[in-house]
């Protein structure tokens, strides 16, 4: 148990600690989009796109988003490229030894769902999504390396709705309703998440 | 070198070789039969064809042709040697004695058609995980995994 | 009592300001790194990122804290304070300026080389500890390197012992003289190069080369605890630095005072910098060159530089 | 004392497999007594896939293959078909395709150097390397309109013709381009480390090349002169005047600088081909959506950045390919790694893997 | 070559480095290197400060797909014009690139875009009356046109091309049955008047023009019946006489002055015509047969092709009955004689033509069906000598050609040495046609050249005199109806521009004829059967060879909106669910369905699976209509894989913004939103 989940407790159980559990997530929500270690799960073509954004021309560093080897240190995967059955395992567990929190970023159709890959083929899993909680998915095969740092200004905006108590839900700041599933697609329609405006959609934030 | 002189080289070198030439898209082929092939190959090598450029099958019903291409630097030229295996006994003598190159090539070859190298020092399979079924380049194989694309051309 | 009180808050002092060096260390080694890689490094917090690790800091506190199944939790959780404490005793003994270090003692030199050498029991016992191959070559790698090293790193260290005449770094600073920078100039570089392969930075960072032992001896920490890790690295080099610039560049030289202190600070900048500069322009060593290079040409070079000293002495 | 061997196990994701390819390494001390390649951690069955696809919408598949030069496999497939279906490619296509492949070709020698520089930890020179690759990647872009897979090369011909202006920020680029190669060559293959890094390790003696089937530049770093651009000509480089660099000692240096100097020779070919250039049709007149070439068989193969990729075809005369196989030079020269590496350090275990510049999409296919 | 020399050296061995070694070499090679970082230190960063700045981003980048437009929201525009501002738009789109192939390859561009939307619409006499605006007789070329728009019909790549020649014939049979009701003249609003001199295509397509602009305008005709080469020379086994008249008979409707039988240069003279009108157009095409200069073609039984044919169309009778009839040519005319040389009972008719086979200048379909009715072709083979024997043909001594062109291109034929006889007894010349004017200039001040042709200025249309301009075959030389049809319209743009005082060239549009690719047939196997093209019906060979019915039966009104509806809509950017995206996807990430009923035909769903698109961009370039394409997007985060799925109308929205993040809040608007689930 990280340090972070006996603080949200302690404050959880403090009275008036509430207002101090905002505080301590915005300043934790902030600090941790600001500093999104990526690990670079890079397996195929979109790999290459990933060393184009983190070199020169691109530079990850000026978001503060630093490629490291070493899942241990990273706070985000991002998986890029296809993923094949031989491989998943692997990639599962490199999640694991990932610490929390984590996050999950499925970059290229490889990853998002098979892509190219999803007919005909016996040997590639039809998407990260299948074994691992994606967090933003990115389109492209291979996205451009600006897709990427879009993906993860994506996932700094997705940062901001967490919490560091697992119990409390926080109203979203979108009116993006989350599915519970995404592959059910119970999304709400435009018409109504319209109207969600006034009362904004809650979800329970979960690892 | 020209496909035709190659022939013409083969054939002054191993008249019996001759007929089993042919050429078709400007390459030469040797289909040879099975029991030959290891044979055929070392002669071909003694020729010069120094370099084993692929070991292939392809399946055809009944039987599967393997598929040689063999290149040689000093005769600047290319052409195939081919046989047919049988399908119910996919056998065929290994050719890494005579080119290591052959190595994993064929284990290639075992692995996705389940064509067995005699010979080979490590048939194993090389692409696919150990407990994989089946052998997936094989026209016949079936695979719940495979979410088939929609027939129209 | 007082003395207690007064050791306990210089310890604290020391290890806030190593800490803030390390925190200022990192964001200037990114940037080093990424202007000499055409690149920018973190820009977005603070005037030219300078403040990044005000977000990267309080994100690694709060990382889950893994340990591994399979490791030896004491030691595991251990290590990298061990690795720590080392560097910032180190810090007590460095003149700041003529006459005054936070622990002025007369085997100062002495124990300014001998306690971060103490490091490589940390790593060892934090490769040990994480039953891990990498960490384990890593850790391997370590010692041997940072047991080779210690001997020049020493006989570099030496000739300004023989000049200065005392070991008390105090006593070295006053003893300074501008015409040392061109007379010790081998053992500086040698010192230098030795410091650079003690704290494993590159091109001798092969505890950890990231390209062969993805982290190396710190493979399996992760959170705080790399964190720790982390400092204690840009704790050495920022200690390291000091030492140098306040031994061999003659600390506040050619200013007194308050001015000789920001002299001093800045001198350390630079070795840091040349530090940073160092390591991302030179590829990586292999073990046995890394060991030869110190036997073959560091030991001989400061034996010669002894030998200079040994001539210039009797004439001073 | 008894000692024991450490079996270490290198990948599938490891910053210096340059990709997904599993190392498993026995290690005695530091020195490699063993090492096995386990590789398919990238297969996708990408021939079962060609079989069910027809001959246009393979071509965006075999991109995917060598995922660094897509041209190559892209060209090597397309020749296939080509002869498959008895398609005469126009002759400003062939120019355009060898521009293109050759500019290919400095892309991923950029890859490669850089992978060899950021190996040995010379991070700086992969970044240097790379800024080069970005500009020939922009070039790529404004053709064809992706940076990475570009479906450029098409059975009969190529996509687009060059835009506005490309052709004169093509001769800017390879105007520039041999100095920056020379700058880089000062920097990082002059350097002392890393000559004591790259030099002697890794030994590939010629005759091993030629029997393991090794080629390209790996090849050549052995001191084999066989490029198929000159010796087995194709397309129009019979036109071109250009030289071969070869090595002598056949060690991870040479194999990395072989790469660096056919970056310089390219450029040269671009230019020579860029000034032969001429006005015309970039596609074969009269082909129909649907290519079914008729029944039979046919391997062609082109000089790719990693050896000669070929690229086996048969047809049985229905619009999709009866089989495809490609025959991967990065595939073939991995093969070699446990006869070179074994003796060396675990450091030069991976300098070595780097030095044949083995891309997984390629090899696992 | 000042850039080889500049350029370094291979060295024979790369393994000897850039530097030597030793400890100073090595030193000296690390201080380099500390100096080369520095100096990378220092330089300006390579960096494109994302999302600040950013990179300009290639036009052809394969963002993801967008639609245009789709059928049943977006009408498909319809090329309507002023004659006389028509070629600036076809000009227009031809730059945009937005020309329609079949458009384009026509030199009249005949809008056969529109004519098949309108008639898949249910809108078969819109059509027609589209077509006549550029094709003053649709139902006779849709019998006699040779529809270079169907060899350019972007179809053929796909499959098979429209058959828009056909639909023409068609929209002609159904507005047959209303014309009455849909004639009216057109009023006269300029007080000038323009005489035509001649009835062919060309002069009534100049005479519709002008009549549409509000002149007076009259004709005259030397024959007794309207048409000129139409009414003359075509054989009535391809055109029926009672189309081409009721066609004419439109146009008188319309307001034409039409005088048959009255011959200008004896009837008229062309100066008292000069006098009366405020401008004369002559239109009199090509009057007599060439024959070429060899010995024996004075003798009896030598014959000129516009001569037979006139006689064999007006009165089913050449004096070939029984006989052998050599045709010496390989044009359609050639093939145009052989066929009629049939019906009025040659007993064998044989077509003698310098070109082999392959290169014949008739279009294969004629010669293929001339050969199913029995005529006997003969290759390669040049004319040398008529064979007479008492003034009377016995045949023709042939030699052999060996080639026709040189390598120019250029018409030189090469003669071999061999020759053979073919006994014969009529041979008719059809080997092409020459302009007979000097009874109509007589008394004029029209400028003649030597080989008896009428001096025209090419583009403009005008003759050495002021107000007097030609159009057609005249101007052109031997070409084909629809080639004379677009000089008469070209013509009375002329006219108009003179008659109102404007500069005859001005911004007038001479636009090069595009080349399209072209495209071996395509292997339709395996394809559905609705993606064929429809058959035009023929009658039997056998039987068709013995009269002069007609040849083609025309489409049903079944099969014409069935083929209507096959047409791609080329470069409409309107989306028109050819399905031929998704049949080309690698990927298969679209889904098309349409809904394929007249009057009732929309694209139901159109959905794009992102997440599967391997953005190759296959489909847009294959897209015939332009429709699809790729929006230069490149920012495609989602928070969820559902938002990745866009159907129609998310396709149809412009890409106003550059993320595609859906309903966050965050997206700008415009963006795609979640899928909405059907029903």
């Amino acid at each position: 148990m990280a340090a972070i989940d006996e603080l949200a407790e302690f404050l959880e159980r403090t009275p008036g600690g509430g207002i101090l559990l905002t505080t301590v997530d915005a300043v934790m929500n902030w600090a941790r989009g600001k500093s999104l270690w990526t690990f670079p799960m890079g397996t195929a073509c979109c790999a290459m796109e990933f060393i184009a954004a983190s070199f020169s021309r691109f530079d990850f560093d000026r978001h503060g988003t630093i490629p490291r080897p070493d899942p241990r240190h990273c706070d985000v995967m991002v998986v890029a490229g296809t993923v094949t059955r031989k491989m998943m395992p692997a990639v599962k567990r490199i999640y694991d030894q990932m610490p929390e929190p984590k996050w999950v970023v499925a970059m290229g159709n490889c990853a998002v769902s098979g892509g190219i890959f999803y007919y005909d083929t016996y040997s590639v899993v039809r998407g990260v999504d299948e074994f691992l909680p994606v967090d933003v998915y990115i389109a492209g095969c291979p996205p451009r390396p600006e897709a990427l740092q879009d993906a993860i200004l994506q996932l700094r905006k997705k940062i901001a709705t967490e919490s560091i108590s697992k119990r409390r839900t926080r109203p979203l700041v979108s009116d993006l309703a989350l599915p519970t599933d995404p592959r059910k697609g119970d999304l709400l329609s435009a018409a109504d998440a319209d109207e969600e405006d006034e009362a904004p959609a809650t979800r329970s934030v979960s690892a | 070198m020209r496909i035709e002189e190659l022939r013409e080289r083969v054939c002054a070198m191993y008249p019996d070789l001759c007929p089993l030439f042919s050429i078709e898209f400007g390459d030469g082929a040797i289909s040879v039969p099975l029991e030959r092939v290891h044979s055929a190959a070392a002669d071909l090598k003694e020729m010069g064809f120094d370099r084993l450029g692929m070991v292939t099958a392809v399946d055809r019903g009944e039987e599967f042709e393997i598929v040689y291409r063999l290149q040689s630097r000093d005769l600047r030229a290319g052409m195939f040697l081919k046989a047919l295996v049988p399908r119910s006994d996919p056998r065929v003598p290994s050719m890494c004695d005579l080119w290591p190159a052959a190595n994993w090539q064929e284990r290639e070859v075992y692995d996705l058609f389940g064509i067995v190298f005699e010979g080979h020092p490590d048939l194993r399979r090389i692409l696919l995980p150990d407990d994989w079924e089946g052998h997936p380049l094989r026209k016949d194989y079936v695979d719940e995994r495979i979410i088939p694309r929609p027939d129209y051309i | 009592m007082s003395s207690l009180l007064l050791g306990i808050l210089w310890g604290v002092a020391g290890v806030l300001v190593i800490a803030g060096g390390a925190v200022i260390g990192v964001w200037w080694e990114r940037k080093v790194a990424g202007h000499i890689q055409l690149r920018y490094g973190p820009q977005q917090i603070g005037p030219a990122g300078s403040l990044q690790m005000l977000a990267d800091v309080p994100k690694l506190l709060f990382k889950e804290d893994i340990v591994p199944s399979g490791a030896d939790r004491p030691l595991f959780k251990w290590a990298p304070l061990m690795a720590f404490a080392p560097v910032a005793a180190a810090m007590a003994v460095i003149p700041f300026a003529a006459g005054w270090a936070p622990f002025d003692t007369s085997v100062g030199v002495l124990f300014f080389l001998a306690v971060p050498s103490l490091e490589v029991v940390a790593i060892l016992v934090a490769a040990w500890a994480q039953r891990n191959s990498y960490a384990a070559i890593g850790g391997l790698r370590a010692a041997s390197q940072m047991i080779a090293y210690e001997v020049p790193r020493t006989l570099a260290v030496a000739p300004l012992v023989l000049l200065a005449g005392s070991l008390r770094p105090t006593e070295v600073v006053a003893a300074w003289r501008w015409w040392w920078l061109p007379l010790l100039a081998i053992a500086f570089v040698v010192y230098l190069i030795a410091s650079i392969a003690e704290m494993n930075r590159g091109p001798f960072d092969l505890p950890e080369a990231e390209s062969e032992l993805v982290a190396g001896y710190f493979a399996d920490y992760s959170g705080m605890r790399w964190a720790i890790f982390m400092m204690a690295e840009y704790g050495a080099v920022i200690t390291a630095s000091l030492f140098a610039a306040a031994t061999f560049l003659g600390a506040g030289w050619p200013f007194s005072g308050a001015l000789g202190v920001v002299a001093l600070v800045v001198k350390t900048s630079v070795l840091v910098t040349i530090v940073m500069w160092t390591k991302w322009t030179l590829p990586r060593v292999r073990q046995d060159q890394l060991l030869r290079f110190c036997w073959v040409v560091l030991v001989p070079a400061t034996l010669v530089q002894l030998a200079i000293v040994g001539v210039v002495l009797p004439w001073m | 004392m008894v000692t024991e061997e450490l079996t270490l196990n290198i990948g599938p994701s490891h910053p210096s497999t340059h990709g997904v390819c599993r190392l498993l390494v026995r290690l005695d001390g530091e020195i490699v007594t063993h090492v096995e390649p386990i590789i398919g951690h990238l297969h996708r069955g990408i021939e079962k896939m060609a079989e069910n696809r027809t001959y246009l919408q393979v071509v965006p598949l075999t991109d995917r293959l060598d995922y660094v030069g897509s041209m190559y496999a892209n060209w090597a497939y397309c020749r296939a078909v080509e002869r498959l279906a008895g398609i005469r490619v126009p002759e400003r296509a062939e120019y355009i395709r060898v521009i293109v492949c050759e500019l290919q070709r400095i892309a991923s020698h950029m890859m490669g150097i850089g992978s060899s520089a950021a190996d040995t930890g010379a991070t700086s020179a992969f970044l240097y390397a790379f800024a080069q690759r970005d500009l020939v990647i922009d070039l790529f872009e404004e053709l064809c309109g992706a940076r990475l897979t570009y479906n450029y090369v098409r059975p009969g011909g190529v996509s687009f013709d060059l835009p506005d202006g490309w052709v004169e920020r093509c001769r800017a680029f390879t105007a520039q381009h041999p100095k920056a190669m020379l700058e880089i060559d000062g920097f990082f293959f002059g350097n002392a480390i890393a000559r004591a890094r790259l030099k002697g390790v890794g030994v590939l003696d010629p005759d091993a090349a030629v029997a393991w089937g090794v080629s390209g530049p790996s090849a050549r770093g052995s001191g084999v002169d066989w490029d198929l651009r000159r010796d087995d000509p194709y397309s129009v480089y019979p036109r071109f005047d250009f030289d071969v660099p070869i090595g002598s000692n056949g060690d991870a240096f040479d194999r990395a600088r072989v790469r660096l100097w056919e970056c310089i020779e390219s450029c040269r070919i671009i230019d020579q081909a860029l000034d032969q250039l001429e006005p015309g049709p970039i596609m074969a007149d009269g082909l129909p959506r649907l290519l079914a070439p008729r029944p039979g068989d046919a391997y062609d193969h082109i000089e790719s950045a990693r050896g000669s990729l070929g690229v086996y075809l048969v047809s049985d005369g229905s619009p999709r390919p009866y089989r495809m196989k490609v025959r991967s030079p990065a595939f073939c020269n991995l093969a070699v790694l446990p006869l070179i590496a074994v003796g060396h350090t675990l450091s030069d275990l991976l300098v070595i893997l780097g030095s044949l510049d083995p891309v997984f999409g390629e090899v696992d296919r | 070559m000042d850039v080889k020399r500049d350029r370094p050296v291979v060295p024979a061995s790369v393994s000897d480095g850039p530097t030597g070694d030793g400890l100073v070499a090595g030193a000296r090679s690390i201080a380099k290197g500390f100096a080369y970082t520095a100096r990378a230190g220092v330089s300006k960063p390579l960096t494109v400060r994302y999302p600040k700045e950013k990179l300009t981003v290639s036009p052809r980048w394969r963002g993801p797909l967008a639609l245009r437009g789709v059928l049943g929201r977006d009408e498909i525009p319809l090329l309507r014009a002023p004659s006389y501002a028509y070629n600036e738009t076809i000009d227009g789109l031809y730059r945009a690139d937005r020309l329609p192939p079949c458009v384009g390859s026509c030199p009249a561009n005949v809008d056969a875009r529109g004519q098949a939307y309108l008639i898949a619409d249910d809108r078969v006499v819109e059509a027609y009356e589209l077509v006549r605006d550029r094709n003053i007789l649709p139902g006779v070329l849709g019998r006699i046109c040779h529809h270079p728009c169907e060899s350019a019909c972007k179809r053929n790549f796909f499959d098979e091309p429209i058959a828009i020649r056909p639909l023409h014939r068609f929209a002609f049979e159904e507005y047959r049955k209303v014309r009455h009701e849909r004639i009216s003249p057109f009023p006269r609003t300029q007080g000038k008047s323009v005489c035509i001199v001649g009835s062919g295509p060309s002069g009534l397509a100049a005479a519709y023009d002008l009549l549409k602009l509000g002149y007076r305008v009259v004709m005259y005709e030397r024959e007794r019946k309207p048409g000129g080469a139409l009414n003359t020379g075509v054989p009535a086994y391809r055109l029926p006489r009672e189309v081409l008249y009721e066609e004419i008979d439109d146009i008188v409707g319309l307001g034409l002055e039409l005088n048959t039988g009255v011959e200008v240069g004896k009837d008229v003279t062309l100066p008292s015509l000069m006098r009366e009108h405020d401008a004369v157009l002559l239109a009199v095409g090509l009057q007599q047969s060439r024959i070429l200069p060899i010995p024996g073609t004075d003798a009896e039984g030598v014959v000129g092709a516009l001569e037979f044919l006139w006689s064999a169309n007006f009165k089913h009778e050449a004096g070939v009955r029984g006989k052998r009839v050599l045709v010496i040519g390989g044009g359609n005319v050639a093939v145009d004689v052989a066929r009629c040389a049939l019906r009025v009972g040659a007993s064998e008719v044989r077509l003698a033509c310098l070109e082999s086979e392959s290169e014949m200048p008739c279009h294969p379909w004629e010669i293929a069906e001339a050969l199913d009715e029995g005529v006997i072709a003969m290759c390669s083979l040049g004319p040398e000598e008529v064979l007479t024997k008492h003034d009377t043909v016995v045949g023709m001594r042939m030699r052999s050609c060996l080639s026709v062109f040189d390598e120019m291109g250029r018409f030189a034929p090469k003669f071999g040495d061999e020759t053979t006889d073919v006994p014969t007894d009529v041979v008719v010349f059809a080997i092409g046609q020459a302009p007979k004017i000097d009874t109509i200039v007589a008394g004029t001040e029209l400028l003649v050249s030597g080989r008896g042709q009428l001096v025209v200025d090419g583009t403009l249309f005008t003759t050495s005199v002021p107000g007097v301009f030609a159009c057609g075959e005249i101007v052109t030389g031997p070409g084909s109806a629809i080639g004379s049809i677009a000089t008469g319209h070209e013509a009375a743009v002329s006219i108009h521009r003179y008659l109102q005082g404007l500069p005859l060239d001005g911004d007038r549009v001479a636009r090069p004829v595009p080349v399209y690719q072209k495209h071996a047939p395509a292997d339709t196997r395996g394809i559905e059967s609705n993606r064929r093209r429809a058959v035009m019906p023929m009658a039997d060979p056998e039987e068709r060879a013995k009269d002069f019915r007609q040849v083609e039966l025309g489409l049903t009104r079944q099969e014409a909106t069935a083929e209507a509806m096959r047409c791609l809509r080329c470069e409409s950017e309107v989306c028109v669910g050819c399905t031929f995206c998704a049949r080309t996807c690698p990927d298969y990430a679209i889904k098309v369905e349409r809904v394929d009923e007249a009057g009732a035909r929309c694209l139901t769903r159109y959905d794009l699976d992102l997440t599967k698109c391997c953005f190759c961009g296959l489909c847009a370039e294959q897209c015939p209509t332009k429709a699809l394409h790729h929006t230069g997007q490149y920012e495609l985060s989602f928070w969820h894989r559902d938002l990745m799925v866009f159907d129609k109308g998310e396709m149809l929205r412009p890409p106003t913004g550059t993320r595609a993040t859906g309903r966050d809040g965050i997206s700008p608007p415009g963006c795609p939103v979640p899928r909405r689930e059907d029903g």
